[in-house]
């Protein structure tokens, strides 16, 4: 019967095909839903039931940030006791609760969330001392007299730690490192890889952070790079809560005092200290945040 | 169904998760078909019903069928649709299901299908899953027929197999060569993010400057 | 059995990716690293030689006699679904060492047009005459004559070959990307445009291969 | 920290040792369940696409009259018609595959072209001739193609624009290729230009819609050679200089055909004069010189013709004529015989026969292993006074580059040289083919080696 309204295009119905085709469906379904039955059960690998409930509540990006082989190996380490919570900075609070349960174990501590900044903004402003043509990224330059950058601890902008970011959260454009906040997870890979040990971590909630780290005096600062901080201290004068002390030359935000004025940002003459989260829209109104417990030490 | 749910859904698949230009899914396609834009609009809609069609009935079986043989489901019942837009084709639309040839079963293992049906049908209501797949199927065509335009325009000097201009006087060979293809498709996907940043960026300043006070309030109570 | 031409023609002049767009999605996601890039290569030739053993078979000797051509789509990626989750089971099992490095791979390859595009290059029929395999088999009383373009050892070495020249483009593109990655380029070319000009490049240098071939 | 234990690690406990035994029972009907599922989706999917393959089924007759209206709208079949000779159906350039002729003369061909299109497959084509005094190619379709992932290139436009009112004649050898039409497809184009050749190679030589000078020359030697002619395919070899060498007197040679036919000897067929004062001499070709010269070498001739032609026809073959272009000198005296202690040696190939030559020089047929594919080549090497004064390529196997080795070659590498010592392959290679050219660099060797030693021109081994 041509059912359809093209008088050639269709035959009447073979039963037989029909038939012959719904046996072979079902012949090559079953045989294959089978197999897979039986190959897992045959290739059961003994695994604790436990470890993948931990699996699936972890943040599952594995970044290795934790020195497991991916969540799945952190999750067979957590069941087995040898690895603790706080080593991933990833997983939320209320799965850290959730995996406490399974474990067994007390949950304890909220950390407060953290991202990486770069305390370095020298990069192309910074002097070479040689123009490097090897193979390879910041680490390799490193071994060559500490990197072509005049400033011993300036980022070389070679990428290392763009490799090491598994959230794709780091880019190097004029010469130096910038990390993206909303990207960061905090897992520290970056913090790791960095030859020169800038990368460092500071409260989510933080407006503003140093964005150089060179314990020279003003004057040899001036002569290697034109955005490096020349420990005037203003802003350690300005700052209305005293949370800045330069220490050997480097100022250091205490955030447990920091009140987000940004009076320090406007004060610092060659523009060190510089915002968290680039946004330029609500400069000027930032609330008054009152200051949390200290709970871990940074 | 709510009409924002809907708005979201909408942009989602047409510009925020544009599947070619944003997420880059379903490349093989888009490179080897964009030759000509007739094959390409063929393509777009042949994939827009396996995708509304695969995304309904897997939103309907999403608790009956079990993890474990998930993969081997979805894929039967993608592949059952393919078949038929396949035989549909080769019965009504000869020309077009020639020309296709060996892209049209391809779309079997595109990434888009078998991805939105894993990422959102398999947890979502059937509606929002036929949306989803209508609105991914037409970002997917509105996409490839406009790389196909370009690429037909340069390459064979014609516009949906009309001739504009005499091929011979002024006509890029490059463009119809594979070459060509991963150059046009890279330089539209830098032009659509450019495009993309630029919008996003107003957006936000838009709705930053009109809900400036109540929002730093509400966001600072999130961050606690 | 010209082994040279389908070698020659399979890594070379119609390789898999960059002649003939199979496989594409891979080929750009998984080439960051060419750790990542080679394990992924070797676990799309392995699938790929298993589909091709499988499907060939399957193809002659049921497809064809019984007169269900149109089920080969359902089939065939019923088939490499299973195997791959087969194969990975086995794996995980018996060589965690290989799982850890190829194994995560494998999910990502069922859905890889790179495994049903070479199940369908080698089940391809052809005319009578040209055929390197035919015969004819007696199913239910009718006589059904197969006419198949390759034989079987053609199809599973071609299989092997293309899977090498999938390795062969995706870990000539991550030695690249290590470089282009890094290039201060744009900011909207970063990322996937400036990965499409290198394969643009890759593409352009495989053709004079195809031009000889 | 200190770890603080809390009850809740008790609970979890003893709710793990209960769980273990639920695990097992749940694991089973899991198991069966997702069988059921898997199967069940089968079936309905299996049930669904049969019955969609019966209700859009599009049989063969269908596709095979949907391209007809595509190409040629008034075709009305004419079934007087015998359809495909299939003896003739393999041509040079693909294979016929069915022939249908419509009532106004029009001829409706599917061909499909050898395998040299993309990743080497085949695309088989439909295409209309119309009838009349001048058949035309008034349209063509692509019908089924293996392996061709880029025929989507090849668009309607194309197929209203290629090949469309060429002559039928026109379309034949002169560019099967076909290349250079510019779809982006090349391989696939030319698989189209062989299979277009391919049909209107059949519609000339067996349909005989259109006579050419060549086809009638062929018909009049069929015709005379009679029950002879069967299974011999002639094909014209277009050597002007030839032409030019045979003539006598004021009698001109139209054309030479050499007539192939497997496993028995091959013709060469002398075709003078034109149309009705046609002389056809039919000789055996691949006779020693003298053979050739004996009256029972001719295996034909019309009647009335006159001596000089037969003697001229008898005189050379055209293989010696060629062997003559390349080394003047060198005047046919009959073949020497083979000294079979010399005829082989393992690292260069083996020596296959020797012609001697009036004036003492010899050329020697070798064949040269190593070649691309491991293939051979045979070359014919002219050696005078122990010096090579010139070779030329008979034939090979497999070198499907050889094409780069170009007359040039031929004449600069190897020739001057003493057969005194074993020749390197040096700079005598091509790039690209050097295998190949290490096969005739083996084959020039073994040439000189069996010379060296048979007939003690150089200094002996």
């Amino acid at each position: 019967m041509n059912l359809l309204l093209f008088a050639e295009i269709g035959r009447d119905i073979e039963w037989v095909t029909l038939g012959i085709a719904l046996a072979i469906m079902v012949g090559i379904g079953l045989l294959m839903a089978l197999c897979i039955i039986l190959i897992s059960r045959f290739c059961q690998v003994k695994e604790d039931p436990r470890i993948k409930e931990v699996e699936q509540r972890l943040a599952g990006a594995n970044c290795g940030a934790c020195g497991h082989p991916g969540c799945s190996g952190f999750a067979k380490a957590l069941v087995e006791g040898t690895a603790t919570l706080d080593s991933c900075g990833q997983t939320n609070k209320e799965a850290q609760i959730e995996i406490s349960n399974i474990l067994g174990i007390a949950y304890d501590g909220n950390a407060e969330p953290t991202i990486a900044v770069v305390a370095c903004s020298g990069g192309s402003q910074c002097e070479d001392k040689y123009a490097y043509q090897g193979y390879g990224t910041c680490v390799s330059q490193n071994m060559l007299a500490g990197g072509r950058k005049a400033c011993e601890v300036g980022c070389m902008g070679s990428g290392s730690c763009v490799d090491a970011c598994p959230y794709m959260a780091i880019e190097c454009f004029d010469g130096y490192a910038h990390i993206d906040p909303e990207l960061c997870r905090s897992c520290g890979l970056c913090i790791q890889t960095c030859p020169k040990r800038l990368i460092k971590r500071v409260p989510k909630s933080a407006t503003v952070y140093v964005a150089c780290s060179t314990e020279c005096r003003g004057k040899d600062v001036m002569s290697k790079c034109k955005a490096g901080c020349i420990a005037c201290g203003k802003c350690e004068r300005t700052c209305p809560s005293g949370a800045i002390h330069l220490v050997n030359n480097v100022p250091i935000i205490d955030y447990s005092k920091c009140t987000h004025c940004g009076k320090c940002l406007e004060a610092c003459p060659r523009h060190c200290i510089k915002h968290v989260h680039p946004v330029d829209t609500h400069e000027k109104t930032i609330t008054k945040v009152e200051p949390e417990k200290e709970s871990k030490a940074e | 169904m709510k009409k924002e749910r809907f708005n979201q859904i909408a942009l989602d698949g047409l510009v925020r998760q544009n599947p070619t230009l944003r997420l880059v899914l379903g490349t093989c396609p888009t490179l080897a078909v964009t030759i000509s834009a007739i094959n390409s609009f063929g393509m777009g809609m042949a994939v827009l019903f396996v995708l509304v069609c695969s995304n309904v009935i897997i939103s309907l079986l999403r608790n009956v069928i079990p993890d474990r043989v998930r993969i081997p489901c979805f894929i039967v019942i993608i592949a059952t649709f393919v078949t038929i837009v396949s035989m549909f084709m080769e019965a009504f639309l000869p020309s077009l299901f020639e020309s296709l040839g060996v892209w049209l079963a391809l779309i079997v293992v595109n990434c888009i299908v078998l991805g939105r049906a894993e990422s959102f049908a398999s947890h979502n209501p059937v509606g929002e899953s036929a949306l989803d797949g209508l609105f991914m199927g037409l970002g997917f065509t509105l996409s490839v027929t406009l790389i196909a335009i370009v690429r037909e325009l340069l390459g064979s000097a014609s516009f949906f197999g009309m001739e504009l201009w005499d091929p011979s006087k002024f006509s890029i060979k490059f463009f119809t060569s594979n070459a060509g293809a991963f150059l046009t498709y890279g330089l539209f996907i830098a032009i659509f993010n450019v495009c993309y940043n630029a919008v996003d960026r107003k957006l936000k300043h838009k709705h930053a400057q009109q809900t400036l006070a109540p929002v730093t309030v509400a966001e600072t109570k999130e961050a606690e | 059995m010209d082994v040279l031409g389908i070698i020659f023609s399979a890594l070379f002049a119609n390789n898999f990716i960059l002649a003939q767009f199979k496989g594409i999605c891979p080929f750009l996601g998984v080439s960051q690293k060419p750790g990542s890039a080679l394990g992924m290569g070797l676990a799309v030739t392995a699938v790929m030689v298993i589909t091709c053993a499988v499907t060939y078979p399957i193809y002659t000797f049921v497809l064809v006699p019984l007169g269900i051509k149109y089920l080969y789509i359902i089939v065939f990626i019923l088939v490499i679904a299973s195997l791959v989750q087969m194969l990975e089971m086995i794996l995980k099992k018996f060589t965690p060492g290989l799982y850890s490095s190829l194994g995560i791979y494998l999910p990502l390859v069922t859905t890889n047009c790179a495994i049903l595009g070479v199940a369908q290059l080698v089940t391809a029929e052809v005319a009578a005459t040209s055929a390197h395999f035919a015969k004819t088999l007696v199913v239910f009383g009718k006589a059904v004559k197969i006419s198949m373009a390759m034989s079987f050892g053609e199809a599973v070495l071609s299989g092997l070959f293309y899977g090498l020249g999938f390795t062969l483009a995706i870990i000539l593109l991550a030695g690249l990307r290590q470089k282009v990655d890094r290039l201060n380029v744009a900011k909207p070319m970063r990322g996937f445009p400036m990965t499409m000009i290198t394969a643009c490049f890759m593409a352009m240098a495989f053709y004079i291969f195809s031009l000889i071939g | 920290m200190a770890k603080k234990e809390k009850t809740v690690a008790v609970e979890t406990a003893d709710t793990s040792v209960s769980a273990e035994k639920a695990m097992k029972k749940g694991t089973v009907i899991q198991a069966v369940k997702a069988v059921a599922v898997l199967v069940i989706i089968c079936l309905v999917c299996g049930a669904l696409l049969a019955l969609c393959n019966d209700l859009l089924y599009v049989s063969d007759e269908v596709r095979a009259d949907r391209a007809l209206q595509k190409i040629y709208p008034n075709f009305k079949n004419d079934d007087s018609f015998a359809g495909l000779d299939s003896s003739k159906a393999s041509t040079p350039y693909g294979q016929v595959l069915s022939v249908k002729k419509s009532t106004d003369g029009a001829y409706i061909l599917e061909a499909v072209s050898s395998n040299i299109g993309f990743s080497n497959g085949t695309v088989s084509i439909f295409v209309a001739v119309s009838g009349g005094t001048d058949p035309k190619i008034v349209g063509w379709t692509v019908d089924k193609n293996v392996g061709q992932s880029f025929i989507g290139n090849i668009t309607s436009k194309h197929q209203k624009t290629w090949f469309i009112n060429q002559s039928i004649t026109v379309v034949n050898p002169e560019n099967p290729e076909g290349s250079g039409l510019g779809s982006g497809a090349t391989h696939t184009e030319n698989a189209i230009g062989y299979a277009i050749n391919a049909a209107s190679y059949y519609c000339i030589n067996v349909l005989k819609l259109v006579s050419t000078p060549e086809s009638e020359a062929k018909d009049a030697v069929i015709a005379l050679l009679g029950a002879e002619a069967d299974g011999y395919s002639f094909v014209a070899v277009k050597d002007a200089d030839y032409l030019e060498a045979c003539k006598v007197d004021e009698h001109e040679l139209s054309f030479y055909f050499e007539g192939k036919k497997t496993e028995s000897d091959p013709l060469a067929v002398y075709v003078y004069g034109e149309d009705e004062n046609r002389q056809i001499v039919v000789v055996k070709d691949n006779l020693t010189h003298a053979e050739r010269l004996e009256e029972s070498a001719v295996v034909a001739k019309s009647e009335g013709i006159n001596d000089s032609l037969v003697a001229k026809a008898q005189s050379r073959s055209y293989f010696e004529y060629q062997v003559q272009k390349s080394h003047a000198a060198f005047e046919f005296a009959g073949m020497g015989d083979i000294n079979s202690e010399f005829a082989t040696k393992d690292e260069y190939g083996t020596a296959n026969k020797v012609y001697l030559s009036t004036d003492g020089a010899i050329m020697v047929e070798a064949t040269g292993k190593g070649g691309f594919a491991s293939g051979t080549v045979t070359v014919n090497v002219i050696i005078a006074d122990s010096v090579i004064k010139g070779w030329t390529i008979v034939s090979n196997v497999d070198q499907s580059y050889i094409g780069n080795i170009k007359n040039e070659h031929m004449t600069s590498w190897y020739v001057g040289q003493s057969i005194g010592q074993p020749i390197e392959l040096g700079s005598n290679k091509v790039t690209g083919t050097t295998l190949s050219s290490t096969a005739i660099n083996n084959a020039v060797n073994m040439a000189c080696y069996y010379a060296r030693n048979t007939l003690q021109q150089g200094g002996a081994e």
